[in-house]
């Protein structure tokens, strides 16, 4: 890797993901045929959130600041992970998808704490739901990556998708399929979009990860924020270059595809937002073995 | 010398039947009695030749079992003072019934077990067996807790028949031996049946169930 | 030598009817124990001399029965003096003539060798034992002599026919006849099979009767429960390892008659049914005592098991009448302590006995986990053995069900055992002044360390006892 | 040298207690402190030992002893000793909690029972991992059954104690007998009563295969594998803290060290062994983590999550045989040395929570979890230290149940990525579940310390109160230490853990195939990135003060502190999903109408192994018993038939007369 490699690497998780939000915005906007936000919309929003003061609750403690900052700081590594373009990951070593789930884990832990530190009974019900999906995306998110353990014969994010990720769409393409379709609901689950839950919503009894932070303000907030666009940001990367196994030659270029790939997934994200209503919360479950059961099917796939 | 036996166990048979068939406690002892008696008369029969030690024997038996125990049973009987009648929890006729049917199998059983070759007498094995059963119907046929000594003094005759084949192999010692632990058992029952009369004043094995499971 | 090991007993039977005083006469119990224990040592060390008379004698299994006895027997008379002394509202005159005529009659049945005689002797212990469980002279006292006495009787009139039988399978086959041990088992080849069958069989279930296996065991918790624990202690352990000797000469001409399958069929299916049917009854016994009973009928199943399968079997059938024996009088000692603490021998009644007589409560529990087979204690190793064979002779459906009956014993034996012991006491204990003494407890705690030691090592003495006594229920090559 | 060292620490844990009790006369205090003295000298002697083989390999000592022992060998190599470091180490922690506690000035009566309980059973514990000797084996694991049965039953005057403590006895007793048949059946095959490997071509694979067989039952109910873990809940729920600290910590975990000893003594495993673990595994920590959601109770809660890890453990037990079946040394390495690895953790992690827990039990006096609640603010370093453990437990960096489960992942991982043939799909199907079981473990334990720690007390009683006292936080720092130190060092942990898979798999082995620097570098950034984010937030805080005000409350007008989101809540999204496995009750109903009346909803979960299987079988074989009864009803007429029954029953089977 050279220094350029690397300094894109660090780079880009820092700057880039507001981004996406503000693609999905405008696209959601477009779709309905608003002009919508400026695409830099979360930029300002950040900006003005990380210069604001904040409010705390009365009932609250120390947990509930460790919330928003264990949350994006465990995103920000997590992204390191995913090779950005075909020249492989920062950080890259045998297992490292564990490590990769199990770092934006701890960061969910730490949210559902602060909401539960609340007090508030809605924060609390939020709290709940986001255990319960994410915990019922996990499955489908690994028999997604086994499908590509399996045809890699390697079990580090960067090799799996490494230069040789062609071959194995010719040797396992429709298994690979498959675990596209599963990680596209396990994108759209973990990051808390439609048809999972909607983040535009303002009725707290129907939300998920908004009614989690009702309480957060300023800085704080704007850790949340930061956070859940470097989650979206690390699966969209994964994802995409899953999905697009080509080789673009150089750092610049590659890294542009990948950015601009991301940019049309955010797009189809706020499609998928325009287009679909929220599921029934008692439904959420059974899509999210759905995707399991893709993803299992992609990996039976592979026997024999 | 052997019809003289086989005359005498079919009177220890006829006495099985007698056992099952009275209604009278006292007479129930003394078939118990009579059937020591025949025992010592057979044998003294089974051996012929007055051998002192035969002799002395049957002597013994004759007193211990035809004398000494009827007489501990019947002042048993007298000092508790109860009903002297039998309490059957299976009637007469259907004891006798059992009785005979006991007999019967106990012919067609004793058959098929080889015998030495110059048998005594072939009814001694089948006359020991149909009164074992019987000492065992009246054991558990019947609701008093003398009848049942009864029951075991005619199990013990019929053991004690099935002895007459084997006078020259038990020693002297053994024989006297088990007379002497039947008298004392005999002896102890008949302590521990006055201490029934005294506790439940009645002799009836029915109250003596508290003790279950 | 066995003849003065019968002699002694009576002699000090005769003494202790003689003596006057009820507080002194107790203490003969002991002495005569000890003197008993002498005569053992000298017999053990080889002191024995020409056998007098010559039907009397200590062969392997004799010589392993009468030291086990010895033991066992001293321990019992230490506890003694203490427990009749609680007792002083009762004359003991009886009890303690009974008692020593009782544990020689005890010694007359392991050494005799003539199986005429063995009968007698056993008849002898059943009519010696009666008063002794009668000790307490109330209504359940009374009807638990009538059964045991009636009970036993029937079947010991079964087993000398028995004997007859076996005595007449040689007849019947035109040899010369003898009741004598050794003659048997030289003639054994030439015995009438029938004749022999049918014998073993009847033997089986008279001495069988004695001991306790099921369906003959009906009498035994009726005995061991309103019997004194002291004397359920002799009876569960002594007279039920008599009577198992009784039916091991059996065994022995069935195994010299080339009859050995024969019989361990028979033994097979006693020693299952006994456990099965144990298991069953002590599931939710609330009288601690007859639950003892039941447990009583578990192991003698297990010691017929333990014949049956043969070869390390026997070993750990012998091995385990000893550990069974002095785990048994732990038990029965240590719940007569509780039984007179709480003034009941039903669970719910009694309760918390650990914070009422804690040494007891603790010794009662120790000898539950003894006896169901707790390493380290010594009924491990036996019943160990007896596993080890049934996984050599690969007969897994036997040791299957042996352990499943051994759980079923279990749960029913700690339930009612930790009921017992554990939780808030119960108001009875209020309601007498008995707690823990030193008389009351030593002796018992003698008998635990013993069955600790049994667990953990084999005294080479005791070992060799075994070794000798084992192959002579093996049969000939 | 090590492992008479080790056997004298556990003479001297096994003699504590009945010296302290031999002490009575002291009183109680100095009772209680003589005891933790003599233990924890035994414990450190035991765990100098065992730090002592893990470096240099360990050594045996063998000795001839009477019969029934014969030729007896003891042992400590890098196996036992990493078991022993933990049972040492957590027995000691929990002694020196007990000092607050259960101080015998408290428990007068049961104290002095609960000590030599608790250190017969740690004796017995380490000299099970010492026994190289079938008999030394069983009666070293029976004194450990048994003691810490009374350990467990110390608060006797409950009944419901003493309920929990004796479905303990009997599963323990199963367990025993299993082992006994187990041990039984090994002398009758090899001839030996020592635990020695066994030469390949010994015995006749059917015999190994029965002797793995009688080890995965007898094992597996000490360690609590579904089906066989339903003594476990409420054992654990009913001993005292410190004693359910040691009991999970440790004591289960002897086995999965006796799993895995056994395993290694044969020399030809079946595939399907390790398939069978494996499976055993899987549904283990899926269903004990389940289960766990599910629960109101404290300490059931942690109970059922000690199935779970026991399925975690299982599962790289499982791999690790299925490799060692196909000659994969390499992926057997990686997944022993997980699944010994999360031995360990586990009893670090388990011990703080339970101890943690215990401490909140103290201050509060209930268990429930709808009781309980801001206990943050009173106990601020009981909530810490409970907040450690929780993120150990889920297995999140970078603590050190990460280290252990990337482990097996990683075993899993290259299984499905380099094995051909059946083995790697059970893998494929494997760690997804362990993903879910993580994802299940994350929300049990946000519930748990959330509903305890968090938001406002649910009940007035339990907001008064005083962090616990330095007696008992001082073992629980201890115990997060040992956390965060195998989570930021796991490489330091490297030689000993391949010492220990050498120890059972028989051969030399490569340096563990493990991202150990890498594991520490995630540790470390995710700990500083953290620290960063935080310094930062709390200079801003510091320079401009957040003023405080009521949590939002959505525009509803009069919250209240029994408004917040229960324990019952929280989980029931999560719980409805696993309701065709967990039977869940439900009474009452919520109110629907128009014009709601008042009412009440109560779930709750209850065992469907115990309260569906093993309670109703129970109960049928005792109708069956007294049905039986009827039999023997004190009539000596019907007593004696039976004897005349017996005759012919008997006549019968030994065929006489034909």
């Amino acid at each position: 890797m050279s220094a350029m490699d690397v300094l894109a690497a660090l780079l880009v998780p820092v700057f880039f993901p507001p981004l996406l939000l503000g693609v999905i915005a405008r696209t959601k906007a477009l779709a309905a045929g608003r002009r919508g936000p400026p695409l830099l919309q979360p930029y300002f929003d950040l900006a003005r959130l990380f210069r604001k003061g904040m409010v705390l609750s009365r009932t609250t403690s120390w947990v509930f600041l460790a919330g928003p900052v264990v949350g994006a700081s465990t995103a920000l590594l997590a992204s390191l992970f995913v090779p950005l373009g075909a020249q492989g990951s920062l950080v890259s070593f045998p297992g490292d998808l564990i490590a990769f789930a199990y770092l934006l884990a701890l960061g969910r832990f730490f949210t559902i704490a602060a909401a539960l530190d609340t007090g508030s009974s809605f924060e609390g019900m939020g709290a709940s739901r986001e255990a319960a999906f994410s915990c019922l995306a996990e499955p489908a998110a690994f028999f997604a990556l086994l499908v590509l353990v399996k045809l890699s014969g390697s079990t580090s994010l960067g090799a799996m998708l490494g230069p040789d990720l062609p071959q194995h769409w010719l040797h396992g393409g429709p298994s690979l399929a498959l675990a596209v379709v599963a990680l596209f609901i396990v994108l759209l689950a973990e990051n808390s979009r439609i048809p999972f839950d909607d983040p535009a919503t303002h009725l707290e009894l129907t939300m998920i990860h908004e009614v989690m932070v009702l309480d957060h303000s300023g800085p704080a907030l704007a850790l949340v924020g930061f956070g859940a666009a470097l989650k979206l940001f690390a699966y969209g990367l994964l994802l995409v270059r899953l999905a697009t196994p080509f080789e673009v030659g150089g750092t610049v270029s590659g890294v542009g595809v990948a950015l601009l790939e991301l940019l049309a997934l955010a797009a189809l994200v706020g499609l998928v937002e325009s287009v679909m209503a929220r599921l029934h919360l008692l439904r959420v479950p059974s899509l999210l073995v759905g995707a399991a059961l893709l993803g299992a099917f992609g990996v039976m796939l592979l026997v024999g | 010398m052997n019809e003289t036996l086989g005359l005498v166990l079919v009177g220890v048979l006829l006495v099985n039947f007698l056992m099952l068939g009275t209604s009278r406690l006292n007479a129930a002892i003394r078939f118990a009695g009579l059937q020591g008696v025949l025992l010592g008369a057979a044998l003294f029969v089974a051996h012929g030749q007055t051998n002192a030690r035969v002799l002395l024997l049957a002597l013994a038996t004759v007193a211990l079992k035809g004398i000494a125990i009827p007489a501990i049973l019947l002042r048993a009987v007298r000092n508790v003072s109860i009903r002297r009648e039998i309490e059957p929890i299976v009637g007469f006729t259907p004891s006798l019934v059992l009785g005979a049917l006991a007999t019967g199998l106990s012919l067609v059983f004793a058959r098929s077990l080889p015998l030495q070759s110059e048998q005594v007498a072939p009814l001694i094995v089948p006359a020991s067996f149909a009164t074992v059963l019987t000492g065992f119907l009246v054991l558990t046929t019947r609701r008093k807790a003398i009848t049942q000594v009864v029951g075991y003094l005619t199990l013990e005759n019929g053991v004690f028949v099935f002895g007459l084949l084997l006078v020259e192999a038990i020693p002297f010692l053994v024989e006297f031996g088990v007379l002497l632990d039947l008298l004392v058992a005999v002896f102890v029952m008949g302590i521990i049946m006055n201490h029934i009369q005294r506790e439940f004043s009645s002799l009836s094995t029915e109250h003596l169930t508290s003790l279950r499971e | 030598m066995a003849f003065w090991l019968v002699l002694t007993p009576l002699a000090f039977a005769a003494l202790a009817f003689a003596t006057p005083s009820e507080r002194v006469r107790p203490w003969l119990l002991p002495v005569a124990a000890l003197a008993q224990l002498g005569l053992i040592a000298l017999e053990l060390s080889g002191v024995g001399g020409a056998p007098f008379p010559t039907w009397l004698r200590l062969d392997a299994i004799g010589r392993l029965l009468a030291s086990y006895l010895a033991v066992l027997f001293t321990l019992c008379a230490a506890y003694a003096p203490g427990y009749l002394a609680q007792r002083a509202e009762r004359p003991n005159r009886i009890f303690c003539a009974v008692m020593l005529v009782f544990f020689a009659m005890m010694n007359a049945i392991v050494s005799v060798q003539h199986l005429g005689l063995l009968w007698v002797a056993v008849e002898a212990t059943t009519l010696s034992s009666g008063p002794l469980i009668y000790f307490n002279r109330n209504p359940r006292s009374i009807e638990a002599t009538w059964k045991y006495l009636l009970i036993g009787s029937v079947g010991i009139a079964l087993a000398l026919l028995g004997t007859f039988f076996v005595a007449y399978a040689a007849l019947a086959r035109g040899a010369a006849t003898s009741m004598l041990l050794a003659d048997l088992l030289n003639d054994a080849p030439r015995l009438s099979r029938p004749w022999l069958h049918f014998g073993f069989v009847l033997a089986l279930v008279g001495y069988g009767t004695k001991m306790g296996l099921a369906p003959m065991h009906t009498w035994k918790p009726d005995a061991y429960g309103e019997a004194p624990g002291l004397v359920g202690a002799l009876l569960a352990g002594g007279l039920t390892s008599c009577a198992f000797t009784a039916i091991l000469r059996f065994f022995q001409i069935c195994a010299a008659a080339g009859e050995a399958e024969f019989a361990r069929a028979l033994l097979l299916f006693l020693g299952l049914f006994s456990m099965a049917v144990a298991g069953a009854f002590m599931v939710r016994q609330s009288d601690y005592k007859r639950l003892l009973a039941y447990s009583s009928v578990e192991h003698m199943g297990i010691l017929a098991l333990g014949i049956a399968v043969g070869g390390l079997g026997t070993f750990g059938a012998l091995l385990h009448l000893i550990n069974n024996g002095l785990s048994k009088g732990v038990l029965f000692l240590s719940a007569g302590n509780i039984h007179r603490a709480f003034g009941s021998k039903r669970t719910p009644d009694v309760q918390g006995a650990l914070r009422v007589v804690p040494a007891s409560a603790s010794l009662f529990v120790a000898g539950f986990f003894a006896v169901t087979g707790t390493p380290p204690f010594g009924p491990f190793v036996s019943e160990f053995s007896i596993l080890s064979a049934m996984m050599r002779g690969e007969r897994y459906g036997v040791a299957a069900a042996f352990l499943a009956l051994l759980v079923l014993a279990f749960v029913g034996m700690g339930s009612t055992v930790l009921a017992v012991v554990l939780g808030e006491p119960s108001a009875r204990s209020e309601a007498t002044p008995y707690r823990d003494a030193w008389l009351h407890v030593a002796p018992i705690a003698g008998l635990l360390a013993l069955v600790l030691l049994l667990g953990v090592w084999i005294p080479e003495p005791l070992l060799g006892l075994l070794k000798q006594a084992a192959p002579a229920l093996e049969p000939a090559p | 040298m090590t492992t008479l060292l080790a056997l004298c620490g556990a003479a001297a844990m096994a003699s504590s207690g009945p010296i302290a009790a031999a002490a009575r006369r002291v009183g109680p205090r100095r009772a209680d402190r003589l005891w933790v003295l003599l233990f924890v000298v035994g414990a450190s002697l035991a765990a100098f030992a065992a730090l002592l083989a893990l470096a240099s390999g360990g050594d045996e000592l063998r000795a001839h002893a009477p019969f029934p022992v014969g030729e007896v060998a003891l042992g400590l190599d890098a196996l036992s000793a990493l078991f022993l470091i933990a049972v040492a180490g957590l027995g000691a922690a929990c002694a020196c909690y007990g000092l607050a506690y259960y101080p015998a000035a408290l428990h007068p009566d049961s104290a002095g029972r609960l000590r030599t309980a608790f250190g017969l059973a740690s004796a017995g514990l380490a000299m099970v991992l010492l026994a190289r000797h079938s008999l030394v084996f069983i009666a070293a694991w029976e004194t450990m059954a048994v003691s810490s049965y009374f350990a467990v039953a110390a608060e006797d005057r409950d009944r419901e104690v003493r309920e929990a403590g004796f479905l303990y006895l009997v599963s323990t007793r199963v367990s025993s007998l299993c082992l006994i048949a187990l041990f039984a059946l090994h002398w009758a095959a090899s001839g030996s009563l020592l635990l020695v490997p066994l030469g390949a071509g010994q015995i006749a694979p059917q015999i190994q295969s029965a002797l793995f067989v009688l080890a995965l039952l007898g094992f597996g109910l000490k360690a609590g594998l579904v089906p066989l873990h339903v003594w476990l809940p409420p054992a654990h729920s009913a001993a005292p803290t410190h004693v359910s600290a040691l009991l999970s910590g440790v004591l289960i975990k002897s086995g999965i060290y006796g799993l895995v000893r056994i395993t290694s003594l044969l020399p030809e495993p079946s595939p399907w062994w390790g398939e069978m673990v494996l499976a055993l595994g899987v549904v283990s920590a899926v269903l004990g983590v389940a289960y766990a959601l599910a629960q109101h109770d404290l300490k059931r809660l942690l109970a059922y999550h000690s199935v779970e890890n026991i399925g975690i453990i299982a599962i790289g037990l499982g791999v690790a045989l299925i490799a060692r079946a196909s000659a994969g040394l390499d992926t057997a390495a990686l997944a022993l040395a997980g699944a010994l690895l999360h031995v360990v953790n586990h009893a670090l992690f388990k011990g703080l929570l339970f101890l943690a827990a215990g401490a909140v039990i103290q201050r509060a006096h209930t268990r429930s979890l709808d009781a309980l609640g801001g206990l943050g603010r009173s106990m601020p370093a009981t909530a810490l230290l409970f907040l450690l453990g929780a993120v150990a437990i889920v297995g999140l960096p970078p603590l050190n149940g990460f280290v252990s489960e990337l482990l097996i992942y990683s075993s899993l991982l290259r299984m499905v990525a380099s094995e051909d043939g059946a083995s790697w799909i059970s893998a494929a199907l494997a760690a997804p579940a362990l993903a879910l079981t993580g994802g299940l473990a994350l929300a049990c334990f946000a519930k748990a310390f959330g509903t305890v720690f968090l938001g406002a007390p649910r009940h007035q009683s339990v907001s008064d109160g005083s962090d616990a006292p330095a007696a008992m936080r001082a073992p629980m720092v201890a115990l997060a230490l040992g956390c965060a130190f195998i989570g930021l060092a796991p490489f330091a942990l490297a030689p000993a853990l391949r010492n220990a898979c050498e120890a059972v798999l028989g051969s030399a082995l490569a340096p563990l195939a493990a991202p150990w620097r890498a594991i520490s570098g995630v540790a470390l950034a995710s700990l500083a990135l953290s620290a960063a984010g935080g310094a930062w937030l709390w200079l801003r805080l510091s320079r401009r003060p957040a003023p405080r005000t009521v949590t939002w409350d959505c525009g509803y007008a009069a919250p209240t502190q029994r408004m917040q989101y229960s324990a019952a809540s929280f989980a029931q999204p999560l719980v409805r999903v696993f309701s065709s496995a967990l039977l869940p009750r439900e009474y009452g109903s919520a109110g629907v109408a128009p014009f709601p009346q008042r009412s009440a909803f109560h779930s709750e979960v209850v065992d469907a192994a115990l309260d569906r299987i093993v309670l109703p079988s129970a109960h049928a074989v005792v109708r069956l018993a007294a049905r039986l009864r009827v039999l023997q009803q004190g009539s000596v007429q019907q007593y004696l038939v039976y004897v005349w029954i017996a005759v012919i029953a008997l006549l019968a089977v030994g065929g006489v007369g034909r």
